[in-house]
């Protein structure tokens, strides 16, 4: 019994050795950093579950355009339109079966809803729809009103959180997810593998791969060393170092923003001097092609370019420690204390080589004047500075941390980062709390033109934190696999999107 | 003999309650799970009703009472983490690392009594000094670079071994090879000491006076004498490894129990932190009860 | 003599130590043929083990080195011959048992399995290996063989152990049987009787016997011929009754003087007053009664010898009046108060008044300690001569007294030999100035010599301090030469006692009349008589 | 008379430390590792005040040179590391927290275990079992979640780090102390010093700890590679020692994303780690019998090798 592992293995060995060796052309193997611990599609949009389920598993009716500018487009539903009145009415694809066999209907959305909202079973994108009260209305099977109060704008974007179950899925963790995408689940060996094989009677096109098998490394230099040795086709996280490769190393902005989240409430951050001399204290530009890859951008907002409302006028802040000296100087002649103590605080493994950007801004922020020490701490001792209520007692603190949206809409990041009753805003600023809200209710052009003219005002006018960079992420494809990562490989892998050669 | 089993059985019953009970409470000082399992911008709400869900909004005593209760009806809980029964994910995990551990110890007993008597045998010599040295830097050097580096030279250069992974034999004899290097070095050089002491005793003089050749005289009248020291040492090794070897279930990608723990104690996933400590326990004080009787069996002056 | 079976022709042995190089043997020659009985004599230090040692290829070297000289057997050089060859040799031609045979044997196994081995290894086949076994078991007098095949050394008494080597070593009938001290740790009427087996298994097997011993009894019992060893060479060879009475070398003459149990026995001051009243003592561990209502009086000034053999409750005696043991019932007053009873306060007081002196010195002084440190820590323990410079010469003044140097105030231990090691003892015991020193042992594992020596100095302190002494000892001789009465002990009973001259001339119990018969003497002459009268006894 | 008193203990230390140093310098092997400690040693009370602000000098487009190259000075002779900081000047300043934090947690663990051993084993069977069965508990609770407790409770630093460390240290020393003193509690002389008078707290300070401690010193030295690599993985973990403080298991943490491409960074450090255990146990098998009064005489000539001269 103890041994089983083992004896199986001495089966298998007389079959195979390296695994790789024994499978065919179409199958691959993909090799991530994180093991799932739940296969539950309402927890796809978790990263490491949403990169084996999401839309392999399990669809969702709209889905945003990574590859293109199409931005949001059909998936499980094939069109939508706005009835007013906060009621939004999606027409739902035909001839869609679950890999039970069962048919996709407008039940299966509503029952997908139920299961978020349920509070039997904790569901992340639950989330999103935190302020709003959302009411479904079956018209016919192929027809669902969904309204949404008050009224969500950009209610057919949130729709590419939300994966579809049947209506038969029990309100309780799923181990056996079932979905109506290409793929369903085969095996699932606990902290070894877990097989997707293709669906026979997808609705959409076939897809070329017909078997996927993840396997899970935390070690970097092992996954690319299995890409390498032939174990694996696909790493989708890699690092820097190990990237070396221009034949199968790709390198993409991951849609992570890295910033300094000041707390405006504790001397000397409330000054906008002080704020500004921090911004130029730190040569951004140093990081880029040493410590951080070659790719990394500067950042000006907290959301990635590829978001609504992205103001391109917005420039970095400059390095001008000069400058910095001077604020600080006129700063501290109105009295602020710009001596008092000041903790950077990391999260270790938060990316890679968090430490040592932590140790280089600290260093940077020491040598225009002020004193500051930095903090690594692990993730649950992060989370305790992270999000409000804030620790009593603290001294001024510069909170590194990373930021992740994807998703197209500032929305998702800027009422928690920015807005007064937010829960990782170290701001409070009733302008800012009001384009939020305008912008948040607001569709259209006007939509991104006040996200646009928030962007500015956090960054220009009040200087509302440290913005650092957009990150990129590495993936190693081996030579025979055909395929590109995007800004959405983080949280999603598309087998679909995968060719061979 | 039978008595003494018996009350190690009792008395580490009790050890493990204690353990219970301290693993228990103070796990629960590391913080609240509700953060970790949510993400960043969950709202309060969803907290609330996450521990709710988990009865973690109760008393910390009307929890504890909760657990005990379920416990004796051999329910060890939920893992938060993985909404499965704690006791399943440990002993899955288990499955790997038992094996592991037992191969690697008996490995590790076999190689450190053979070089380690030899050692001694001709103590001073070239050998000696060498399997000294050998075993000290082995002890002494950080498991993970041994770990890599044997990656990158026996799977990518030589591409003779798998660089990750379980299934195959093959996958095993890298881990196997990084987890041995530190208890070998260790204990090599409690059975070189153990046998030198042994070697000076008068029956070895005996031995010799008999006619006895060298390869019994060290292996059968000898070494079994110089066991109990190295019996202990190789306990306390044991024990480590059945906590599991987190940098090489990390490093080769092996589902063991360190891995395991390490990941539920940072993501605070009680139940599997104190379902994995329990098994984990049970399996020490089964092996201390097991070194008692080897005690025994070597030495027949301990049996009464 | 050329054509001796084992001869050992001029050889000579070196060991390299620390401390530079010691001659352990020098030009050392002696032959043994079938049927007789060699005795090398020697006190320890005299090498009279090396040249055995060699023999049997059981010197380590180095440090051990052989400069020069022959080991012929059967007319061929051992030190010529291949380790393959010797070990062949060993215990198949010429077998050796050994002083201690606990740690001579190996724990961890049945003395079956170590019997038999003694064929196997040998290449001959387990069955016959076993039945052998058996059959020599049997003879060398263990009852129940087969059950004893199955135990393990730990489980027989000291007497038993040395049957077992014996037998072992008979097992491929050796030509030679080498026995190293073979009766020393063994209780009088114990050695009697492996004397005799030997004789006897010699007397039906005529295989020489080389017999390593410093005990001049155990020569005059046994030896056909014996060679006199001191400091590493042969003083003298001979018969033993050529050696006994007419002796040429100073040394031999020193050795035959030293022989204990010759002196004029000492009488009872009847007197003095009563030290030590020990009244109905008992103790028991589980269901073993070591002290069955043992009661005793101690005069002072008085050296009062219990004697017995191991087991009769002699030890557990000192130990119970030393409340290292508790006593389950009865009482022993000191002074007039009852040491069993005593507070742990109280007993401080007497811990200074009472010392004791262990049987080994090595086992009895801390190692780690110098010898300043030993003496000086009764001093700390009580709070006596607190002045460095009185502590310094005070502990200078001891180990005048017991007959060391003031400058090995600064050794350890180990850097002397056994009867310094005991003076060390007896210093630290004097340094608080008691009133009973109570000897367990104290000299019974000292040489001749150094042990008349000591008994000298305890018999010294006694008459000029007037000090008491506690004397256990199971060597009738030294308890005749130094206590002036004598009980006698059996199973944890006093089973007679007497001041010494009427216990050693005229025992009653019979108890004690075998213990004295069992006893040596030096002479060979009485011992053969003895022999002779045992004889008709038994015929 | 004050002459007198002070001339000779003054006298004998001396050419005993002389005599122990000339032994030393007979076993070539301890000679070299205590050289190695001393200089260890040295850089921690002197590395951080001397190369405080070299060890620290960043410089990101120098980052990752490599070693053997003096074009940078001779602080770069081993490389400089993934902020272009020197690698010497770091491993020499490290060594400061590294022995404080290895030191710190061997020896508080050793007293504290030899302690509870002592009077465990001293008091008999009974209450010896109970302490094991305490040691147990201790051993089955991983380390990992000690630390997180204590770290997260009480906040990291570095005395808490080493209270983590010495935790899971001290069943080792307890159990061994404990097993050792069991049977020295038998021996004769303790039973002579019983029969003097001697009071417990000295039979167990006088005559049972210098038995038990050599055997205590073997395992604290072979504990202190081992700290330092426990060290190195909390510090991976993010629960040990964490920058701007400077430990060589942080520097080999840290190096280990650079193996591949930079192996300067964690080989140099833990080639210190490794230097330091295998010094110490050399020199900790030569003190075993150096300072042990019926072994030296091993030492005082080399050309023996065991065995004494019998017969």
């Amino acid at each position: 019994m103890l041994f089983k592992h083992l004896l199986g293995g001495v089966l298998l060995a007389s079959t195979s050795i390296v695994p790789a060796m024994a499978q065919t052309n179409t199958d691959i193997t993909v090799v991530l950093s994180e093991e799932l611990d739940l296969v539950e599609p309402c927890m796809a949009t978790r990263s490491n579950i949403g990169r084996v389920i999401m839309q392999n598993i399990s669809e969702t009716l709209t889905e945003l355009d990574v590859r293109g500018d199409a931005g949001l487009m059909p998936r499980l539903a094939e069109s939508w339109e706005d009835l007013g009145n906060g009621t939004w009415q999606f027409k739902l694809r035909q001839g869609v079966t679950f890999s039970d066999g069962t048919t996709f209907d407008a039940a299966d959305v509503k029952h997908s809803f139920d299961r978020v909202f349920s509070d039997q079973i904790t569901c992340e994108s639950k989330r999103y729809f935190a302020d709003t009260a959302l009411t479904f209305n079956i018209v016919d099977d192929n027809t669902i009103d969904i309204r949404a109060e008050p009224a969500q704008p950009i209610l057919p974007l949130l729709m590419t959180l939300v994966t579809i179950v049947p209506s038969e899925a029990p309100v309780e963790v799923l181990r056996e997810p079932i979905g109506t995408g290409p793929y369903v689940m085969s095996e699932w060996a606990a902290g070894q593998q877990i097989v997707l094989t293709r669906r026979d009677d997808y609705w959409g096109t076939q897809p070329a791969v017909t078997k996927a098998t993840y396997v899970f490394r935390s070690e970097p230099a092992v996954r690319a060393a299995m890409v390498e040795a032939g174990e694996a086709d696909i790493a989708p996280q890699i690092t820097q170092e190990e990237a070396t490769n221009p034949a199968t190393d790709f390198t993409y902005p991951n849609s992570e923003t890295v910033y300094l989240r000041i707390d405006q409430t504790i001397e000397p951050m409330g000054d906008l001097r002080v704020r500004q001399a921090l911004n130029a204290a730190i040569d951004r530009e140093a990081f880029i092609g040493t410590v951080l890859a070659e790719g990394t951008e500067l950042a000006v907002a907290m959301v990635p370019p590829t978001t609504l409302g992205w103001n391109a006028d917005l420039e970095p802040p400059a390095f001008d420690p000069e400058k910095a000296k001077e604020l600080l100087a006129a700063a501290a002649a109105d009295g602020i204390n710009t001596g008092a103590p000041i903790e950077v605080i990391a999260r270790t493994e938060n990316f890679p080589h968090v430490t040592e950007v932590g140790e280089v801004i600290v260093q940077m922020l020491n040598d225009v004047g002020f004193k500051a020490t930095l903090r690594m701490v692990e993730v649950a001792e992060h989370e305790q500075y992270y999000s409000k209520p804030y620790p009593e007692g603290r001294v001024a603190q510069l909170l590194m941390a990373q930021h992740d949206n994807s998703r197209g809409d500032p929305v998702f990041s800027m009422y928690f980062k920015y807005h007064s009753q937010g829960t990782q805003s170290g701001v409070n600023d009733p302008k800012v709390d009001e384009l939020i809200e305008k912008a948040t209710a607001a569709t259209g052009d006007e939509r991104a033109a006040l996200w646009s003219e928030l962007f500015a005002y956090v960054q220009k006018e009040i200087v509302a934190d440290v913005l650092l960079f957009h990150m990129v992420g590495h993936s190693r494809v081996g030579e025979r696999i055909d395929f590109k990562p995007t800004i959405a490989t983080n949280s999603q892998l598309q087998l679909s999107e995968i060719s061979f050669k | 003999m039978t008595k003494m089993i018996g009350q190690r059985a009792i008395a580490s019953l009790l050890s493990l309650l204690g353990l219970m009970i301290l693993v228990f409470f103070l796990s629960r000082l590391t913080g609240d799970p509700a953060v970790l399992f949510l993400p960043i911008d969950a709202t309060e709400q969803m907290k609330e009703e996450f521990r709710a869900l988990h009865g973690l909004d109760r008393p910390i005593i009307e929890q504890f009472g909760a657990y005990v209760w379920d416990l004796l009806h051999l329910d060890f809980g939920d893992s938060l983490r993985k909404a499965r029964p704690a006791i399943d994910v440990v002993l899955e995990a288990y499955t790997w690392t038992l094996p592991l551990a037992l191969i690697t110890m008996a490995l590790v007993m076999v190689a450190a009594i053979v070089l380690g008597a030899l050692a001694a045998f001709k103590v001073g010599g070239f050998f000696d000094r060498l399997v000294s040295i050998v075993s000290l830097v082995g002890a002494s050097a950080p498991d993970f670079w041994i770990a890599i580096v044997a990656i990158v030279i026996f799977s990518i250069n030589f591409g003779w071994l798998p660089t990750s992974g379980v299934g195959t034999p093959l996958h095993w004899v890298l881990p196997i090879a990084v987890l041995f290097i530190r208890p070998f070095g260790l204990i090599v050089q409690v059975v070189r000491g153990s046998m030198l002491s042994a070697l000076g005793a008068a029956y070895v003089k005996t031995a010799r006076a008999k006619g006895v050749k060298n390869r019994p005289l060290i292996f059968v009248h000898t070494l079994r004498n110089a066991m109990l020291p190295v019996i202990t040492v190789m306990g306390d090794q044991a024990a480590a490894l059945l906590n599991g070897a987190v940098i090489v279930e990390t490093i080769f990608g092996f589902p063991g129990i360190g891995k395991l723990m390490i990941d539920s104690i940072l993501q605070r996933d009680f139940n599997v932190v104190l379902t994995a400590i329990m098994v984990t326990a049970i399996a020490i004080f089964i092996m201390n009860i097991l070194i008692d009787i080897a005690y025994g069996v070597l030495d027949p002056r301990i049996r009464q | 003599m050329a054509d001796a079976l084992l001869e050992v022709r001029k050889l000579s042995i070196d060991f390299h130590t620390a401390r530079g190089t010691v001659h352990a043997v020098r030009n050392v020659s002696w032959s043994i043929n079938r049927g007789e009985t060699l005795a090398v004599l020697g006190e320890s230090g005299s090498g009279k083990s090396v040249s055995a040692s060699a023999v049997m290829n059981l010197l380590d070297i180095p440090p051990a080195q052989i400069v020069s000289g022959e080991i012929l057997f059967e007319g061929k050089d051992l030190l010529k011959a291949s380790q393959e060859e010797r070990r062949a040799l060993n215990g198949k031609r010429i077998a050796m048992i050994f002083q201690d045979p606990l740690s001579h044997l190996n724990p961890v196994y049945t003395v079956g399995w170590q019997i038999v081995e003694m064929m196997t290894a040998h290449g001959r086949p387990a069955d016959a290996a076993r039945a052998r076994a058996l059959e020599l078991i049997a003879r060398v007098g263990l009852p129940e063989p087969k059950q004893a095949m199955r135990k393990y050394p730990h489980q027989f008494s000291g007497g038993q152990r040395q049957r077992l080597m014996i037998a072992m070593a008979l097992m491929l009938k050796p030509d030679i049987l080498i026995a190293d001290e073979p009766t020393t740790a063994l209780d009088v009427t114990i050695q009697a009787d492996v004397l005799a087996l030997l004789k006897e298994l010699q007397a039906e097997t005529g295989m020489g016997l080389v017999l390593i011993t410093h005990d001049l009894g155990v020569v005059a019992e046994i030896a056909d011929r014996v060679v006199v060893m001191s400091q590493g060479e042969i003083v003298e060879a001979g018969t033993p009754r050529n050696i006994y009475h007419n002796a040429t070398h100073p040394y031999t003459r020193k050795l035959i003087a030293a022989a204990p149990g010759k002196g004029a026995v000492k009488h009872v001051d009847a007197a003095a007053p009563v030290l030590l009243d020990v009244q109905k003592l008992r103790k028991t561990y589980g269901g073993f009664t070591a002290l069955n209502d043992v009661s005793l009086i101690l005069h002072k000034g008085q050296s009062l010898a219990v004697v017995g053999e191991s087991g009769s409750g002699k030890s557990t005696l000192a130990k119970t009046l030393l409340r290292l043991e508790a006593a389950d019932s009865g009482a022993a007053l000191w002074k007039g108060c009852n040491l069993i009873a005593m507070s742990a306060r109280e007993l401080l007081g007497v811990r200074r008044e009472i010392q004791m002196v262990f049987q080994d010195p090595t086992q009895s002084l801390n190692p780690r300690m110098s010898v300043y440190d030993l003496i000086a820590e009764g001093w700390d323990i009580h709070r006596l001569i607190p002045d460095k410079v009185a502590r310094r010469r005070r502990v200078a003044e001891l180990l005048e007294q017991v007959g060391l140097l003031p400058e090995h105030a600064q050794r350890y231990p180990h850097q002397f030999s056994g009867g310094q090691r005991q003076r060390i003892a007896i210093a630290r015991a004097l340094a608080l100035e008691p009133d009973l020193i109570i000897c367990d042992e104290a000299v019974s594992a000292l040489d001749v010599s150094i042990q008349a020596q000591v008994i000298a100095l305890l018999d010294d302190l006694r008459k000029r301090l007037g000090i008491s002494f506690l004397f256990i000892a199971h060597d009738l001789g030294v308890v005749r030469d130094f206590a002036d009465t004598v009980v006698v002990m059996k199973s944890g009973e006093i089973v007679e006692r007497g001041p010494t001259s009427l216990i050693f001339d005229n025992p009653r119990h019979p108890y004690t009349q075998r213990l004295l018969a069992a006893n040596l003497d030096p002479d060979p002459d009485v011992q053969a008589q003895r022999r002779a009268a045992a004889g008709r006894a038994g015929a | 008379m004050t002459d007198l008193s002070s001339a000779k203990p003054a006298d004998i230390p001396r050419s005993e430390s002389a005599a122990l140093l000339a032994m030393l310098w007979r076993d070539k092997l301890a000679f070299v590792s205590a050289v190695m400690l001393l200089v260890i040693v040295l850089f921690a009370v002197l590395g951080p005040a001397l190369l405080g602000d070299a060890a620290g000098a960043q410089n990101l487009r120098g980052r990752n040179s490599p070693p053997f190259d003096l074009a940078h000075g001779w602080a770069f002779v081993l490389g400089g590391d993934s902020l272009g900081r020197p690698m010497l000047p770091r491993l020499i300043v490290a060594a400061s927290s590294t022995m404080g934090v290895a030191a710190g947690a061997v020896l508080s663990a050793l007293v504290v275990g030899a302690a509870f051993g002592l009077v465990a084993g001293y008091l008999g069977k009974n209450v010896s079992q109970v302490i094991m069965r305490l040691a147990d508990v201790i051993m089955s609770f991983p380390s990992l979640l000690i630390a997180v407790v204590v770290l997260y409770v009480l906040g990291p630093s570095i005395p808490n780090l080493v209270l983590v460390l010495a935790i899971t240290r001290i069943p080792i020393y307890l159990r061994t102390t404990c097993a050792e003193v069991l049977e020295v509690r038998e021996r004769m002389f303790v039973q002579a010093a019983t029969v003097m008078g001697a009071s417990h707290t000295r039979i167990i300070l006088r005559h049972i700890l210098p038995i038990v401690a050599p055997t205590l010193m073997t395992i604290a030295t072979l504990d202190f590679a081992f700290v330092m690599l426990a060290e190195s993985s909390l510090s991976f973990l993010g629960i040990g020692i964490q920058p701007p403080n400077i430990t060589w298991g942080l520097m080999v943490s840290q190096g280990r994303p650079y193996l591949s491409s930079a192996w300067w960074l964690a080989f140099w450090p833990g080639l210190m780690i490794v230097i330091t255990a295998l010094s110490l146990n050399l020199l900790s098998n030569w003190m075993r019998v150096a300072l042990d009064p019926a072994q030296r005489w091993r030492l005082e000539a080399r050309s023996t090798k065991g065995g004494t001269a019998n017969g």
